[in-house]
């Protein structure tokens, strides 16, 4: 403790007062100055110190930030409580303020003691390296599908969904033997007929309603008609509303 | 339990840390003097050898690789487990509610035309299956799902599909004119 | 030229191949029946003694790393990222040794504010992450170290850290040096 006062390097402090990564920071430095145990050191001296290098730096460069200067205000409202106390209760305010201040001091030496334990472990990347080109060996296998229920039943209600959709701009299917059925029906099954057959033997076999018959029987007539004229067929009909007859051939040849 | 020269240990951790085939003139300008480039990686192969890692040649360099009779055991495989397509599923779907089923009905529910490779994937998946002839001019292939279809679905009959009317709460009235019955009727 | 059994092989090429430390878990399975992974890896450690290359716990598992006395040689081959600076460090500490902790609790331990850049240093190494947030109001985001933390510095648990009133003595025995050595130091 004889050297503390003999040795202030305030002005050092003064000029490299931005290399203190604030004013505990400087305050820890200025408390390892006095080179004994944190746990006795001299919160007083500490004070006075860190005013004087506040009070050097004001005279030199006035623009001080503001934390620098909040502490000096309470180091010097603590510097009162611990030099004159007005009464027993600021004395003991003084004393548990100062017990703090300490406090907080060996937090953050303990704090830079365990960075500069790490620091000096050998680090990966900087002073110990790993594998620089490690290899690989696992392989995608993606031969399994991945199925479940829930993407099927979705899936179905899309699809239906969508063609239920289109659905409604199609016009209505028509359900009737359009002349051209019957015309390939006739020609296909006309060959095989030798002589005169009634032409409702050649209309198809799924005939659902009556209207369907008629549209049939009609569509037949029509290809009847279609195959007479390029003489393909001829067609009779022995008495009016009676049954038409078709046979393969032109009407002249069996006459 | 070795003794090694500087030279060697060097040179492991160098081509050990390297991201690349070391070269070997990369090498030489590393080693302390007086020491001999080939003989220090001799040194190094032989140190490892029949080991699980060994020095090979790689290039113009040198370089580390875990000996290859390990990389069976070594072998990881992860399972990335494929998703069908869209198409393909809604395929399926169609197929698994309307079996037996032309593909021309397939087509005229999904309003799409069926491509032949979804066709494949199912077929290749042993999901779908020929079941027959439609007894229709034509006789076009009736198609069904295979019992590897249920396995891979986790069902046990088809009957386990939830009912077409379950699912299809406003589409049920407008499908009763073509395709009806679904796979749990009878 | 070591007669090397089948499982220190395998063991040996699983921890090479690999960048990131190899858990023990893993390391077990490999292993062939009736070997043993701590006599193993004791055999396989042994056999790096003293090599460019060490076998070394770090996190949950173990890895190769480089020989640490290299590091001045290594330096000049392998590319090294800069050094955090001495702030960062200290944040770095306040985390490892108060977490999960709030920024104004580590700005209240060191009598100064953190700033963007340091916070953005220790995130970018990996060092530092989000671990939750604080049930008080503001519900302040909580920072930890991250599980590269330990594998950075070569540490096998955060137990491993000194404890502090241990550092404290330390640092008062040393006097007012600048860095002196941690314990881990030989």
């Amino acid at each position: 403790m004889a050297d503390i006062d003999s040795a202030p390097p305030t002005e050092a402090f003064i000029v490299q007062l931005d290399g203190f990564a604030g004013p505990l920071d400087l305050l820890l430095d200025l408390a390892r100055a006095q080179k004994v145990d944190l746990a006795n050191i001299s919160i007083l001296a500490l004070v006075e110190q860190y005013l004087a290098i506040i009070e050097g730096a004001r005279r030199i460069r006035l623009e001080l930030a503001a934390d620098w200067l909040v502490m000096a205000a309470w180091l010097a409202w603590l510097k009162s409580r611990l030099l004159l106390p007005e009464d027993e209760t600021a004395a003991e305010e003084g004393e548990i303020a100062a017990d703090v201040l300490a406090a907080r001091l060996r937090a953050l030496e303990a704090i830079r003691a365990g960075a500069a334990w790490l620091n000096a472990r050998p680090q990966l990347g900087q002073d110990v390296f790993e594998r620089g080109a490690p290899e690989d060996f696992t392989e995608i296998d993606r031969s399994r599908l991945k199925l479940d229920l829930p993407a099927l039943l979705a899936a179905y209600l899309a699809a239906r969904r969508r063609s239920g959709a289109k659905r409604q701009y199609r016009p209505k299917p028509i359900l009737y033997w359009t002349a051209q059925q019957a015309l390939e029906r006739l020609t296909r099954m006309l060959g095989s007929v030798p002589g005169w057959t009634d032409i409702a033997a050649f209309l198809p076999e799924r005939r659902e309603t009556p209207l369907a018959h008629r549209a049939a029987l009609s569509s037949t007539l029509i290809a009847g008609l279609e195959l007479a004229r390029g003489g393909d067929a001829s067609l009779r009909q022995d008495a009016p509303f009676g049954p038409i007859l078709i046979r393969p051939g032109a009407e002249h040849r069996n006459d | 339990m070795t003794d090694y020269p500087h030279a060697e240990r060097l040179l492991e951790a160098v081509i050990f840390a390297s991201r690349e085939p070391v070269p070997l003139r990369a090498l030489a300008t590393l080693l302390p003097d007086g020491a001999d480039l080939d003989a220090t990686l001799a040194a190094i192969h032989a140190h490892h050898a029949g080991g699980g890692i060994e020095l090979v040649e790689a290039g113009q360099g040198v370089m580390f690789r875990t000996a290859p009779d390990l990389a069976f055991a070594l072998r990881r495989v992860v399972e990335v487990p494929r998703r069908l397509p869209r198409v393909a599923m809604e395929t399926l779907a169609i197929v698994a509610y309307h079996q037996p089923v032309t593909r021309a009905q397939i087509e005229e529910i999904r309003g799409a035309s069926l491509s032949q490779s979804t066709l494949d994937a199912l077929l290749e998946a042993d999901l779908v299956a020929p079941a027959g002839h439609k007894e229709v001019p034509g006789r076009p292939t009736l198609w069904a799902t295979t019992p590897h279809f249920l396995v891979q679905f986790g069902l046990k009959s088809l009957r386990d599909l939830p009912r077409q009317t379950d699912l299809l709460v406003e589409a049920a009235s407008s499908s009763a004119d073509t395709h009806e019955p679904g796979p749990a009727d009878p």
